[in-house]
């Protein structure tokens, strides 16, 4: 199987994508002839055409609004962010348009909002922000933040054949730092199917984006020491995967719920209440909430360290946890 | 292409039938029927009468509150704003939301949201896809003189003259947005100034000349559906009512009220068409029949609906 | 002392502040001549003139920037959203402008945004969000939802006493219902302290908003079962006061969180986050979140019946609690 | 009110200044030391500097991040810039924020977010409160061609009419936002259109020329000031480079950077001031030894400052 990284496997989800159905197509800032700030587009212009491949003023909500219409029609656009920070630019055709259309009078939505989020690459308050849980908090979306290039590809192309609308929050810095063998042909990964990303006994790590790499590392690390972390990757947030985060927390009875998000109102305030209502007997411990603080990102490096949480404090948490 | 005789009847009896169902849910509002507020497009039914008519079947409308004339000669029937104002069971959205916001993608009509502007962006990408699959539709987005202060509105508009989208603005100026004077609103004395900030063409016309309306608008969409990108319309009215139903506007000044009253949409065009003997006492008394019973029915229909039952509120938010 | 409604009581204190300090003004769409929507500023305009309750276009990113620049300058600028739905149109400036400014480059940025939320008056969806989780979600701002006539009037003083931006979402359904004695004179009611509305020993309910006349209702009809309930009413959001939350949660052993917004992602995941970390050991049952459900806000009386939580369903889940 | 001999040679200082802190980010960010990218305002400096350089201590700037010109005239030394861009302790912000993003009430300058438009409403609050206090306050803020499409740009231009407030636009239409040249990002040939359709007056000039940046910049001030209303400056320039210092940019036509480079705002204002006798070369001299010992000693003090301790990211981001 080839090697890709998780930006090309974004990549070659959506040329898959707009090759198989036509009524795919992108719009963006700076996504034709720059192919994009990340490059995410990059030769799409020149494959599909400027009609298919749409640059944009710098018009965040002239961006999803015109996405919307076009799903109306019977179009699935995909729409880029440039950043997912300026999506607070367009949220309110986001919240309060596409969300609600399928509910209040019938149709289908089927649009994608993508872009890159995430810290970890020194990009500072506004090149940096974790923002899945507005959306998360607004029913009529679905929301996916894939953590693994095999994941970013199937989901890509699972949220454009999904009649609704999908923000997909790429993990900027997994984009170029994630290399793994993904499949040249045609799969796709559901929406709202979590993945076990490693089994484990002791603590179940119930994460998402790039913070599963971490939980990961914590593992690897623990494991030598005799405690036994199994991983969950929810992979969509809205709607998750209730099933698979209940089995692990009642497996391991005890839970660590882990985002680069910040804290208050994050999504492991989510996790555990499902947990704390629906897993109350199983637990052998509290539920241990391991975020950034409530802080915007900050951007020199060492700062930036500071607020993201990592394999070491992940580790002291469980080490604790296990103890328990 | 100017209207044959038989359409100025029938852009006759929209108006009449527009006013009539304001009249109606008015009546139904004071027996306590309605939920909600009322808002009334009396004095500007020739706005949305004059440009609907103009368009053609495969054309999208995005209609907003004070455009129940829109929804008319769409298709949809006095009974659905009936039903919607009433928050009943077999109105368009089955009580889920209120009054003008239902649509239906089949009569070409993208239902409102209260968030004013953001429909102009939306119709951006009907007529994006329209462009993309060399499909002759115009999408028509309408927008109040305080709606244009929006973002969306600047974002939409500008997005379409870049573009070249088949996007017709029907501005509405009718001077107030709730109690805000149309100068509170802008530093500008006309929404055709708006529109040269984009590079878009426009035109201002009376809004209570159904016919002036209409013929701006066939004008406007064939503009657009040539491929000449998008038009506005500025159409100069006034609101004759409160914003709704429960505001007196007290605030409009009563001079004001007066000097549009004498230029009612509905007594000018019987005045044209008086003058112009297209149609005889015999034919409006006709029309006037038709409404009434047609009001009659559709009144007892909705309300004779009953309200949802509870569990309706339980539908999927997911295709 | 006067009897106010919670309307009253909040104007009250509006006028009050712009009694007391020349730098409170108030900006926004139809507050002068009109009153507001709601009438919260009905005879500002005459008592105060037209350079400090401005009446604004329909604008909502200009309402909340105008409000951060006049903010800098030291003025207390109150802006009105005319249902706060429509802060969504202006979330940028919020999410990005206002809550990051301190924290970046160190002003203060003393601002109120006010305005009617909550459903319960058949508004339809966009007339009857409860949005406040988006800013709950937002570091640097403060968030805060009075549920009394007397804390609707403290809490509004203090927000515009307060130096950073707070959000202040008033109960549109409470506007003219709740009636009570309140203080004619200067008082503040702080933010960041909840406020134990009805003391209990079986059940903690937390709950804020126009819940808390829901949870005191049932508390109400369990006394009588001989199930006592302790309600919690948080007042302010964000900072939210854990130490009550706590000491609830604690004291009584069993926990319903209850909040009008919907599930996913609400409030209740927060508390029960809280709860779960560092209660655990006090917890005799799961814990039990009351909410609406994930749709917008329906429109017909009956569909938004179904929608709210309401005192027989809290009672419900009480009583299968108590028996836990 | 021509600028004094001295004031010429001040405005050639702050040019040059402006030019060499650009010059000396990019060394930086050569030797690695930058983190993220480095935003050139190569070609546009006339811009910041004769448009600061027309204003009054007690007046605001809103910057964006192309006008380090404007920072260096409101007090900021090079090093400021020079430890944001290098993320260090001693900057303005203590690395919590990146490049130009960095302000300070007391030298009246608005630190820029990254989303374009929103500072124009900020300044709207400004204004807005100048006014209140009866401060002779001018507020202005910088927008970019592909800034004026957002709809904060929008409600607040909008805004600033409606109240007349003392705010005045400098619209810096560079042929470019990122990749993307300014006819796909508006149907109009120049930003005084854009203008219009706010009822807010308007000129277009030679953003290279810097006294004429400055005449109109003193121009447009004076009308703020005196209570008419707001004033948009279009300000016609070229982005002399990419995007930022990562972006070959080579989707630029090269015959337009050649005919750009010829029109160089140093180089015209060299030009002009030979022409006119108005700098000697000792003063010439002079003022460029100055800039570079200035420059040398700012970029060694940045150069020194250490990166912040993470513990500073604790910082409370509530007052
Ligand atoms: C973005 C937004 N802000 C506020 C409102 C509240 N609101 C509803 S109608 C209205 C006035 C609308 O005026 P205009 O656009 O002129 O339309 P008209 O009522 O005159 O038809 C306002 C402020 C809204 N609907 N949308
Ligand atoms: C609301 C928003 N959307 C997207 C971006 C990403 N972005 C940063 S700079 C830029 C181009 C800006 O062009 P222009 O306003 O012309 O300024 P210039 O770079 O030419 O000085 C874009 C799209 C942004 N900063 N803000
Ligand atoms: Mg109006
Ligand atoms: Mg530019």
């Amino acid at each position: 199987m080839p090697i890709l990284t998780y930006l090309d496997a974004i990549r070659q989800g959506i040329w898959e994508e707009m090759e198989r159905d036509p009524a795919v197509f992108l719009l963006g800032e700076d996504i034709g002839v720059y192919g994009g700030a990340f490059k995410v587009t990059a030769g799409m212009l020149e494959k599909f055409g400027a009609e298919r491949v749409i640059d944009t003023p710098i018009s965040e909500s002239a961006i999803v609004g015109a996405a919307v219409g076009a799903a109306l029609m019977g179009m699935r656009p995909v729409a880029e962010m440039q950043f997912m920070d300026f999506i607070a630019c367009g949220f309110d055709q986001i919240a309060n348009m596409a969300a609600k259309m399928r509910y209040r009078w019938g149709p289908a939505v089927p649009l994608v909002i993508r872009g890159p989020a995430g810290a970890g690459v020194h990009g500072g308050p506004f090149h940096s922000q974790s923002n899945e849980m507005w959306f998360v908090h607004t029913p009529g979306l679905k929301v996916t933040a894939p953590a693994t290039a095999y994941d970013a590809k199937g989901l890509i192309k699972a949220s454009i054949r999904d009649d609704n609308p999908v923000i997909f929050f790429e993990h900027k810095f997994l984009y170029r730092r994630i290399k793994e063998e993904v499949p040249a042909d045609d799969y796709i990964v559901p929406l709202g199917k979590a993945r076990v990303a490693r089994e484990g006994d002791d603590i179940a790590v119930i994460t998402y984006g790039a913070m599963v790499w971490t939980a990961l590392e914590a593992a690897e690390t623990l494991v030598k020491e005799g405690i036994s972390l199994e991983v969950v990757d929810l992979r969509t947030l809205l709607p998750y995967d209730e099933d698979t985060v209940l089995t692990s927390a009642r497996k391991c009875s005890k839970v660590i719920l882990l985002h680069e998000d910040t804290r208050t109102g994050g999504m492991a305030g989510e996790l555990a209440a499902l947990i704390a209502e629906k897993a109350f007997e199983d637990l052998d411990g509290p539920v241990v909430r391991i975020t950034s603080p409530d802080t915007p990102v900050p951007f020199s490096p060492p700062l930036e360290e500071f607020f993201l949480p990592n394999a070491k404090r992940l580790a002291d948490a469980a080490r604790k946890l296990a103890a328990y | 292409m100017n209207p044959s005789r038989a359409q100025l009847h029938e852009l006759y009896y929209f108006l009449r039938l527009n006013r009539r169902v304001d009249e109606q849910l008015v009546n139904f509002y004071r027996q306590g029927k309605v939920v909600g507020g009322v808002y009334s497009s009396l004095g500007q039914e020739a706005i949305s009468v004059g440009t609907a008519y103009a368009l053609e079947a495969q054309d999208f409308v995005a209609p907003l509150i004070r455009n129940v004339g829109v929804m008319l000669i769409r298709g949809f029937r006095p009974r659905d704003v009936f039903l919607q104002y009433m928050a009943r069971k077999d109105g368009p959205t089955g009580g889920r939301d209120a009054n003008t916001h239902f649509g239906d993608l089949a009569r070409g009509v993208l239902a409102p949201i209260s968030m004013l502007g953001e429909t102009l962006p939306v119709c951006c990408g009907i007529a994006l896809a329209a462009r993309m699959r060399r499909e002759p539709r115009v999408a028509v987005a309408y927008i109040g003189d305080g709606g244009t202060s929006t973002g969306s509105f600047h974002e939409g508009a500008n997005f379409a003259a870049v573009q070249k989208l088949a996007v017709v603005i029907v501005a509405e100026n009718n001077g107030w947005a709730y109690s805000t004077p149309t100068e509170k609103q802008m530093a500008i004395r006309s929404l055709t100034e708006r529109a040269q900030g984009y590079g878009i063409p426009a035109a201002s016309v009376d809004g209570n000349a159904v016919l002036a309306v209409h013929a701006a608008m066939a004008k406007a969409a064939a503009h657009a559906r040539s491929g000449r990108g998008p038009f506005l319309i500025e159409c100069r009215t006034m609101r004759m009512k409160g914003h709704a139903e429960h505001d007196d506007a007290r605030y409009v000044p009563k001079a004001l009220l007066e000097k549009w009253r004498k230029r009612d949409p509905i007594l000018l065009f019987e005045k044209f068409l008086r003058a112009k003997k297209l149609m005889t006492p015999k034919e409006k008394t006709s029309i006037e029949e038709r409404l009434e019973s047609e009001i009659r029915a559709e009144a007892a229909f909705a309300d004779s609906s009953p309200l949802p039952p509870g569990e309706d509120a339980a539908r999927p938010v997911w295709a």
